[in-house]
């Protein structure tokens, strides 16, 4: 019987080194697999690639991921908001590296790397400081860039409803990179609100297919990241 | 600025709202129109905001405030969103700008200076994929200096992107031969409006008459 | 008020001319929208690409199209069935022309068109017939072939729910080339079996957003392909 | 054959079965073991074949033949359907073939006549991005040609792509020296298989029982 559950978030989490590359979900705090993160952090990998929209808020979640230097690079389209200081800081510092994406070619090379196609052309950024050393090519008189796949090790995400086979629905805006991030990754690890009998998910309303997915934690209540950012939380 | 964009939106338009500023367009969609409005993380159908602890944290818009559904909304993924955006799907995108040029130049996610900490977000992806790029500032920086110029000084967003300029003095389309100033704010004139411009503006021989 | 609905079939294919280019859903009759299709017939335009993943069965639907001598060239992937005899017929004698396309590929070439990206490199079809005269590059020591994203003037396609809008749900395996249709056609024309009111479809499970669909047309019950085959039929 | 390949395919595997004597396989899963089977056309979870008259007309397998769906099924569109077999998740890619060479290439799509319809399908696309392809066929053509070759003859579908065939004769793997012999049907010799493939065959040194 296939079964992609498992019991608890170190379980999860398991086989995570030093020098993974992770593709972490969420857009802002919406779908961002908090619980999983601390895990990590727990955990205890280093020299990590961080693959995400955002840097996080605060000093929980991804912040405090990338807090505890954990970090090496992160690849991201919007590394700053209100409450982050955390990657700024370091930023300045030079004590972690940025590769800034356009969030929309963000997303196409992470799609690409989940469909098999290693690069594409792309109209984004053409002309741009963030086009510098890309092949450039003319298509029907109009210039493009050359992208290339994103893959990883690992994709932690946050989803709503998962059954042991791995699929998966989503809640409304928290949805955002999580489908994609689990086809680009090896091992694709989702935390989830409930998990239903298979069936229970409707075959026409699947997000993401089981196929995408390896491992299925259970977090039945996730903790709220902007509720811990205005109290000041800090993890660990 | 934010009803002058809204009144120049036809029905029907798909549109997406930049953060800040352009924000303010929903407000203002005039009677008898409908604009669906998309929001690049994964929605289109934005409706209006939520009301008080009626919140949601997994319902956001780019700015990540909370927002509503509407009726006939859909969600999808972010690779969805962004084929929606850079496949030419949408009609309208709003957006802010801290530069634009006299060719449509577009300068709006960083001041290049070194200790900045750049960020794009999906400002490169909607001006290079969407029909029409409408921009929504102030006339000037803070501090008095022009933001319509001869040619950007900050890094580009984009290249030639943008249809129309709304500030709080004018109202500007960018035409092969540069500025060409639709409309003006009242009692504005015409060597005032060039004075808090860097670039030359073109003036139609019968000015528009702002509208009420 | 946005409304797509329209309320016949000569409206909804209307300035549909000659040397169109038209994507057609479907995989075998699964999807395949028949009424339109025969519509399209009635309408009369001729010298049209058709970009579709067979060429029909019997003397109806696709293959009544292409045996009335309206179809220049298709784009496809599997041009035979076990009742398709009109489209060999025409291809022996010379009086159309087929483009073979990997189904992989087609499907890949159609949502880059409908995603904004001009060209992509596959590993599909490298080292074969089909790789001939196409760009070839290495990305990791394993070679690919550039493809050109395809694009169309209409998309014919067969769903099963609709709402004003134009958000689409459709049926089990006659999903198929519908979504992506929608997204590469600059006029996408959906037939569907039901019309409901905006909110009936759940947000979570719109399958084509509205945005990628400019009219829908009512048919509540489609004629059943396989069976009008069997009974013989010819259209018109 | 059926038999022997499903038995090759490990618990938990996705695996898309091809149109013809592929979709055998389906009915000899190993007690204990369970499969994900795909069907290119947008399902993954195909169930047994329906009940007669509860036939769905829209709910088919890539050879066009009704099916059902398993309770834990999705259904996807066409694009999602080829990047699960693109992007390298499917496990097993069960083909047909006209002709296999013993350097792993496949002929299964085109007898190159010049009055064929050519046509491919999705034989490509799965032989390019699924992880394992296992070819079954019988051991030669329907006249007593060995399909089995130094080189294909036939265009090809795929270069070095074949990991093992199954054939009426043999189990033969595709190694770096070529055909090795895994299995053979009881009471032949490896003499006799050998003519009746055009490679060279290796025999492992203990050659293996056939299965019970």
């Amino acid at each position: 019987m296939i079964d992609k559950r498992v019991t608890s978030l170190p379980e999860a989490l398991s086989g995570i080194r030093d020098g993974a590359s992770v593709m972490i979900g969420g857009f802002g705090e919406a779908g961002s697999p908090i619980e999983l993160i601390h895990g990590l952090i727990d955990l205890g990998p280093r020299e990590l690639t961080v693959i995400s929209n955002n840097t996080g808020s605060g000093r929980v979640g991804l912040a405090a991921l990338i807090a505890a230097g954990r970090v090496a690079k992160v690849i991201c389209s919007y590394p700053r908001s209100a409450n982050s200081m955390v990657f700024p800081e370091l930023y300045r510092a030079g004590r972690i590296e940025l590769e800034l994406v356009p969030q929309g070619t963000l997303a196409e090379r992470i799609r690409a790397g989940g469909a098999g196609i290693p690069a594409f052309f792309t109209p984004s950024a053409v002309g741009t400081q963030l086009a510098a050393g890309k092949e450039v090519r003319s298509f029907s008189g109009r210039d493009y860039i050359l992208e290339h796949a994103l893959t990883a090790d690992f994709a932690l995400v946050r989803a709503d409803r998962a059954d042991r086979y791995g699929n998966l629905t989503y809640s409304r805006t928290a949805r955002n990179f999580g489908p994609i991030m689990c086809m680009a990754a090896r091992c694709a690890i989702a935390q989830v609100r409930r998990i239903v009998e298979p069936g229970q998910i409707d075959p026409e309303s699947v997000v993401t297919p089981g196929i995408f997915v390896q491992r299925v934690v259970h977090v039945a209540e996730p903790v709220q990241e902007s509720h811990l950012v205005k109290q000041g939380a800090v993890y660990p | 600025m934010a009803r002058m964009v809204a009144a120049d939106i036809p029905n029907g338009a798909y549109v997406n709202l930049g953060i800040g500023i352009p924000e303010l367009v929903a407000g203002f969609v005039p009677a008898g129109r409908e604009f669906i409005l998309h929001t690049e993380n994964g929605l289109l159908g934005v409706g209006p905001p939520p009301a008080p602890c009626q919140e949601d944290p997994e319902l956001i818009n780019a700015g990540k405030k909370p927002i509503t559904a509407i009726a006939g909304a859909a969600y999808f993924h972010h690779a969805d969103s962004f084929a929606m955006i850079r496949g030419g799907h949408l009609d309208v995108s709003v957006l802010g700008a801290m530069q634009v040029a006299c060719n449509g130049d577009l300068a709006n996610w960083s001041t290049g200076q070194a200790d900045a900490i750049p960020a794009v977000g999906g400002a490169m992806d909607l001006v290079a994929g969407v029909k029409s790029v409408l921009v929504m500032t102030e006339h000037t920086t803070r501090d008095g200096r022009p933001k319509l110029l001869r040619a950007c000084t900050y890094p580009l967003t984009g290249v030639g992107v943008v249809s129309r300029i709304y500030t709080n003095l004018a109202v500007i389309t960018i035409t092969p031969a540069g500025f060409a100033v639709r409309e003006m704010a009242p009692g504005l004139t015409a060597g005032e409006l060039q004075r808090w411009t860097d670039a030359p503006l073109h003036f139609a021989a019968t000015p528009t008459c702002p509208r009420t």
